[in-house]
């Protein structure tokens, strides 16, 4: 039985583009998704409340706030990409701009989760 | 048992291996076996350069190449065939340059040179740029080139064969003076499968690189265990004038590490602990350009006299911190890394420590300017051939000049292939091999499997060790008469017991123990043709300085060592060494 | 160019660089940068603005497409979305798929899923109506009120 | 784990400790106690120098306690290319690292660089690797009938791919790519230095053929900017950058 290797000690580099791979591939099956419902629009105004009103369970809150999270780091460490393969500068503090994506993700999770959080669980 | 045929086999893929592939195949149906996939060959670490009279930055000349040489050399030089690697090394560093090398250039685009330890302007004047160069990896290139031009010309290779033995037609040692005895093929061990190979070929080239293992401190590779050389001797064959090797004045002190002349090329100085510029007291004029051995040896005179530095007194420094950081990164990115990676030193601000370190074997397979291998002084092995520094052909004398054996490599190397592929070309048909022709091999290689299980008691580590610490200990800068006699004890000794050996892996795949314990026995071999020779010149001559005999005895001693394996232990005989222009003088820098 | 000296002849590549590859891994930047754009705005909109998550019902969908911008914003961000996604998909179906056969299995299939969305999508975006007919009028954006009229 | 208690002596000057390397074996014949071609974790215990190389234990450990582990090695340092493996779950060469450098209270890891076959214990078959190398023409393509004297560059020039001319062929890089693990079909950061040392040799008129098939499926496309390769390559060659330089080409047929 071969086993497995170690899991490869890889720096910023390599775990953001694993984050970047995960968070890609959630942002796909939720557009799925996501247009599919917003499609039941042209059925009928009563299909799509319905089934939006389904999702709004805390539980459903909170896999939303996971999608902004992904949506986030997704799109600003794909600016990072961008500016590494564009710029040298970029290439040679990589690790730095690892940091300014996750600098930028904190700020804006941070302004957005406790609006997302009281208007999931503040009630009506 | 595989048989392969061809018409030239080349063993090693070193530098010398390489440019004779790259002449060969393309005349004649060529084999390159080699140990080691060729990119690991040591030819890459070679360091600091390539000399050539280009006259690229400064006015130069072949024939001041050739008195350096003759005259770094010790007067042992056979002077024809300096003559020749002097006059083609202009071809062969353009060569290599079409070729595709990335040498380093003058701001008008030439190939760019400097000064290196040995190499002077008009017979001794001044130092004179001569040594092409790329940063300080030259080797690294010129290994990358050959074999990336070997890839072009799609050479066949047969990488991580272990040849073990070489074929001949009869037994050189029988055969009368004159008489015919041609190469018949080698037989090679598969590192992978285990398997014995034989190749039966009409030329064989050897270009098995040196034998600095035999030290314990040494710039060598670990697989440098000079093999080819080995081999030879066991066929029967002299090796010329192996009591000469070459001890690098600047190994990272207690690795062996080489940091490349040109440090010194560059502007780098030698301080003992005193901070003096000792050099200058023992070679006023080019201080510490001066070669290889009187360096080597006021080093290890300034540590035996007390000036050394570091706790225990056993080291010099080089100092490069006078130099600019930039400077420094352009001409010696590499050697100051080894210092920060192994010593955590920063050339930038503190200087290196550096003690003399083994370094290349100037004695090997006795060859003719063609490198024709000699079966005495003079009869030539019909078809076998050889280059490199397990050759000697002898150009180097009893002091290799820097530079001058990456220059070997590829004039020897070039002019090897040539010939054994013409000769290919004229022969009929290799001689038939010898009936059972690998039993040797595969005797040898089942015997060692066998000592698994046998009960041997001795070691490959154990021994080997035992063979290199008196080796540094006895033969290294400084002989004697009782420190060579004390090595030759303690070697014999070691060969006894080598009969008594035992490896731990009794496999066929992958068996590298097996391996490590077959290289052994060379290195036990070679270091008693060292020693041998060593103590039968009773002289001091270039890279072998002896304390009881401390003067260049030109009366006795002006010849070639010629060694040759016999039962009752190694025979010596000598070779009139070939002058044309430059008679002995005394060596003064 | 001249042509290579070579000892033996090697396959001729002289034939223009394909672009499709290059070409993808362009757009996947490009698109990249718009969408940022696109799918913040879209993301702030409807979840930072006003009441947030709950405020989303027919009714809020409905007022929004009525703008044209936000229309094609919608159809901007749909398709271009789907298309980065479905490269980025294939992406790693290149890297994970063992066999030729499943690779090429695997893209037609996000071809096909891409197209389908891209199209249902667009017909709604395009063909959508904010105030169907005899629908619950609670539940309909309150221009309709005076459109009905 | 207590693998390590710093010995208060003195050897030389350098502190004498004990180490634990726990390495991964594989034997196609097998062992007395495994089968042919599994592998398995082997711890052993050894003496060593702080200032020693990694390289330095696996040779006490063989020449010591187990003749029959297998791993390549030649020039002991850092130059030939030989003993790429993965240490501590990262690559890097035996020869140029050094114990001091990796925590030594926990077992250093050692195991065959990934996605290359194993042969046996740590080598690996490197014939793939090479074949991707072969591949991208790495071999000067000149334009024109060679001059008699060398052909001109000038020192910028010479300057421009002087990085990718480091490369020793140790697969540290391409063995460390997260693209090349996957399925193996990427060339790998390997060949792309390979190609980039000559497509920017300003001598070279082969560019476009390379370039040609760097632009391939298995080429340079594949690389997601991971950065392992920068990382693990001992000779410090920017592999990333040499990568991105080769897509600049590629896209606006500038070089
Ligand atoms: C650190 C260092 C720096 C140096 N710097 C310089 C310099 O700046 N300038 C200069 O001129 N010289 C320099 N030298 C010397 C020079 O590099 C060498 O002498 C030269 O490269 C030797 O080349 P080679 O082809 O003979 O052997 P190598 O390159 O050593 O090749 C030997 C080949 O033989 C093969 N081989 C060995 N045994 C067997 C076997 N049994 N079966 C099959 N194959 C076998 C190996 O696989 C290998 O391919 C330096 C040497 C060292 C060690
Ligand atoms: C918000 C702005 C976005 C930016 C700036 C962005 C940027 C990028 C970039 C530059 C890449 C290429 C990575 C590479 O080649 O290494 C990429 C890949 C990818 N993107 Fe996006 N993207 C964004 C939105 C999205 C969306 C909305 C989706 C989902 C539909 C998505 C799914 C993917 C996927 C699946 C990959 C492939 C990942 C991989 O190969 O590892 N992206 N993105
Ligand atoms: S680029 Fe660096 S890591 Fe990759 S093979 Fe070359 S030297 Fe090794
Ligand atoms: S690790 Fe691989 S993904 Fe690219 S940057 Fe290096 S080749
Ligand atoms: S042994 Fe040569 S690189 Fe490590």
């Amino acid at each position: 039985m071969p086993s497995t290797p170690t899991l490869y000690r890889g720096h910023e580099g390599m775990w953001m583009w694993i984050v970047h791979r995960a968070t890609g591939v959630a942002i796909f099956f939720f557009l799925l998704v996501h247009v599919l419902d917003t499609s039941l629009v042209r059925l009928s105004p009563e299909a799509y409340n319905q089934v939006i009103d389904s999702y709004k369970t805390p539980l459903y809150g909170l896999l939303e706030a996971g999608l902004v999270a992904a949506i986030i780091l997704h799109a600003f460490n794909g600016l990072r990409i961008i500016a590494v393969d564009r710029w040298t500068w970029a290439l040679r503090h990589q690790k730095l701009l690892v940091w300014v994506v996750w600098g930028i993700f904190v700020v804006l999770m941070a302004g957005f989760l406790p609006r997302q959080l009281t208007n999931v669980f503040g009630g009506e | 048992m595989t048989t392969h045929d061809y018409d030239v086999v080349i063993v090693g893929a070193g530098g010398a291996g390489m440019r004779a592939a790259l002449e060969s195949s393309q005349r004649a149906r060529t084999a390159v076996l080699t140990k080691l996939y060729p990119t690991r060959s040591h030819t890459g670490a070679a360091q600091g350069g390539m000399a050539a009279a280009l006259s690229n930055v400064e006015d130069d000349n072949v024939e001041w190449h050739v008195f350096d040489t003759v005259k770094g050399g010790d007067y042992l030089v056979d002077q024809d065939a300096a003559q020749i690697l002097c006059a083609e090394a202009v071809d062969a560093v353009l060569d290599l340059e079409k070729m595709g090398l990335p040498f380093n250039r003058t701001e008008d685009g030439h190939i760019d040179q400097r000064r290196f330890g040995g190499h002077t302007r008009n017979h001794g004047e001044a130092a004179v740029r001569r040594a092409c160069y790329s940063a300080d990896r030259t080797g690294h290139m010129i290994l990358q080139t050959l074999y990336q031009q070997c890839v072009k010309q799609d050479v066949e290779f047969f990488n991580e064969f272990y040849v073990l033995e070489l074929l001949l037609s009869e037994d050189p040692q029988d055969a009368k003076p004159g008489a015919e005895v041609a190469v018949a093929g080698v037989v090679a061990y598969e590192l992978a499968t285990g398997e014995v190979h034989t190749f039966r070929a009409k030329s064989v080239i050897f270009a098995t690189g040196g034998a600095g293992k035999i030290f314990k401190t040494t710039s060598n590779a670990h697989t440098l265990t000079g093999d080819g050389m080995g081999m030879v001797l066991r066929a029967g064959l002299p090796l010329e004038d192996m009591e000469f090797f070459q001890f690098h004045p600047t190994g990272l002190a207690g690795l062996g590490i080489l940091l490349s002349e040109a440090a010194r090329g560059e502007g780098g100085i030698l301080r003992n602990s005193t901070g003096e510029r000792f050099m200058e007291r023992y070679a006023p004029t080019i201080k510490d350009l001066a070669p290889r051995d009187m360096v080597a040896r006021a080093i290890s005179n300034e540590v035996r006299e007390g000036r050394g530095c570091g706790p225990h007194k056993d080291y010099v420094l080089l100092d490069l911190t006078h130099l600019e950081p930039a400077h420094i990164d352009a001409k010696l990115p590499d050697i100051t890394e080894f210092a920060r990676t192994y010593l955590g030193v920063e050339p930038y601000t503190e200087p290196i420590p550096v003690f003399p370190t083994a370094h290349f074997a100037m004695g090997g397979i006795p060859t003719t300017v063609t490198a024709q291998v000699l079966r005495n002084n003079t009869d030539v092995v019909a078809g076998l051939y050889a280059a490199g520094e397990c050759a000697c052909v002898s150009v180097h004398g009893a002091n290799r000049l820097g530079t001058n054996s990456l220059l070997d490599i590829n004039v020897f190397g070039r002019r090897a292939g040539i010939a054994a592929a013409e000769y290919a070309a004229a022969t009929a048909s290799a001689p038939a091999l010898p009936p059972a022709a690998d039993a040797g091999v595969a005797g040898l290689v089942e015997k060692l499997r066998s000592s698994v299980s046998g009960g041997g008691t001795e070691t490959v580590a154990g021994l080997r060790r035992e063979v290199q610490e008196t080796m540094d200990r006895n033969v290294q800068v400084f002989r004697t008469s009782d420190s060579l006699t004390a090595a030759a004890g303690v070697i014999a000794d070691v060969k006894a017991r080598y009969e008594n050996i035992a490896i731990h892996d009794r496999g066929q795949k992958y068996n590298t123990d097996l391996l490590e314990a077959v290289e052994l026995s060379f290195l036990i071999e070679l270091a008693e043709v060292v020693v041998a020779g060593a103590l039968a010149r009773q002289e001091s001559r270039g890279g072998h300085y002896r304390e009881d005999f401390p003067t260049r005895d030109d009366e006795k001693f002006m010849k070639h060592t010629m060694a040759y394996g016999s039962p009752g232990g190694i025979r010596l005989d000598y070779k009139p060494v070939v002058i044309t222009k430059y008679q002995p003088m005394e060596r003064k820098y | 160019m001249a042509a290579p000296e070579l000892s033996h002849p090697l396959p001729s590549t002289r034939k223009r660089l394909t672009p499709a590859h290059r070409w993808w891994w362009k757009f996947q930047r490009i698109s990249g940068v718009v969408l940022v754009v696109l799918l913040f705005a879209h993301l702030f909109y409807n979840l930072v603005l006003g009441d947030g998550v709950n405020q989303i019902d027919f009714a809020f969908v409905a007022g929004k497409w009525a703008a044209p911008l936000w229309k094609w914003w919608a159809f901007a961000l749909l398709v271009l979305a789907m298309l980065h996604g479905m490269n980025g998909m294939s992406y790693l179906v290149g890297d994970y798929a063992r066999s030729q056969r499943t690779r090429r299995f695997l893209n037609a299939l996000l071809g096909a899923a891409t197209a389908v969305i891209v199209v249902l999508g667009t017909l709604v975006i395009f063909t959508f109506d904010p105030c169907p007919q005899g629908a619950d009028a609670s539940l309909l954006p309150s221009f309709c009120a005076e459109v009905g009229k | 784990m207590t693998a390590v208690e710093e010995v208060p002596t003195e050897l030389g000057g350098v502190a004498v400790m004990q180490v634990t390397l726990r390495i991964k074996r594989m034997n196609p014949e097998g062992t007395g106690d495994h089968a042919p071609g599994e592998d398995y974790w082997e711890e052993f215990h050894l003496e060593a120098h702080a200032t020693d190389r990694v390289l330095d234990a696996l040779h006490k450990i063989k020449w010591e306690q187990d003749g029959t582990l297998a791993f390549r090695r030649s020039c002991a340092h850092g130059v030939c290319g030989s003993d790429a493996m993965r240490i501590n779950a990262r690559n890097r060469l035996a020869c140029k690292t050094l114990l001091k450098d990796l925590n030594p209270a926990k077992p250093i890891l050692v195991e065959p660089i990934v996605g290359l076959p194993v042969e046996k214990d740590l080598i690996v078959d490197m014939e793939p690797f090479f074949a991707s190398y072969r591949k991208i023409m790495p071999f000067l393509m000149p334009a024109g009938p060679a001059p008699e004297r060398e052909r001109l560059q000038t020192p910028a020039q010479r300057e421009r791919f002087d990085d990718t001319t480091k490369c020793i062929l140790c697969a540290a890089c391409t063995t460390a790519c997260p693209v090349f693990w996957t399925d193996g079909q990427y060339f790998g950061p390997q060949a792309i230095v390979g190609a980039h040392r000559f497509i920017f040799d300003s001598r070279d008129e082969g560019q476009w053929d390379r370039l040609e098939i760097l632009n391939d499926t298995a080429g340079v496309w594949k690389c997601r900017t991971a950065f392992n390769c920068t990382e693990a390559c001992p000779r410090g060659i920017e592999v990333t950058k040499a990568i991105s330089e080769i897509k600049h080409a590629l896209n606006t047929g500038e070089i």
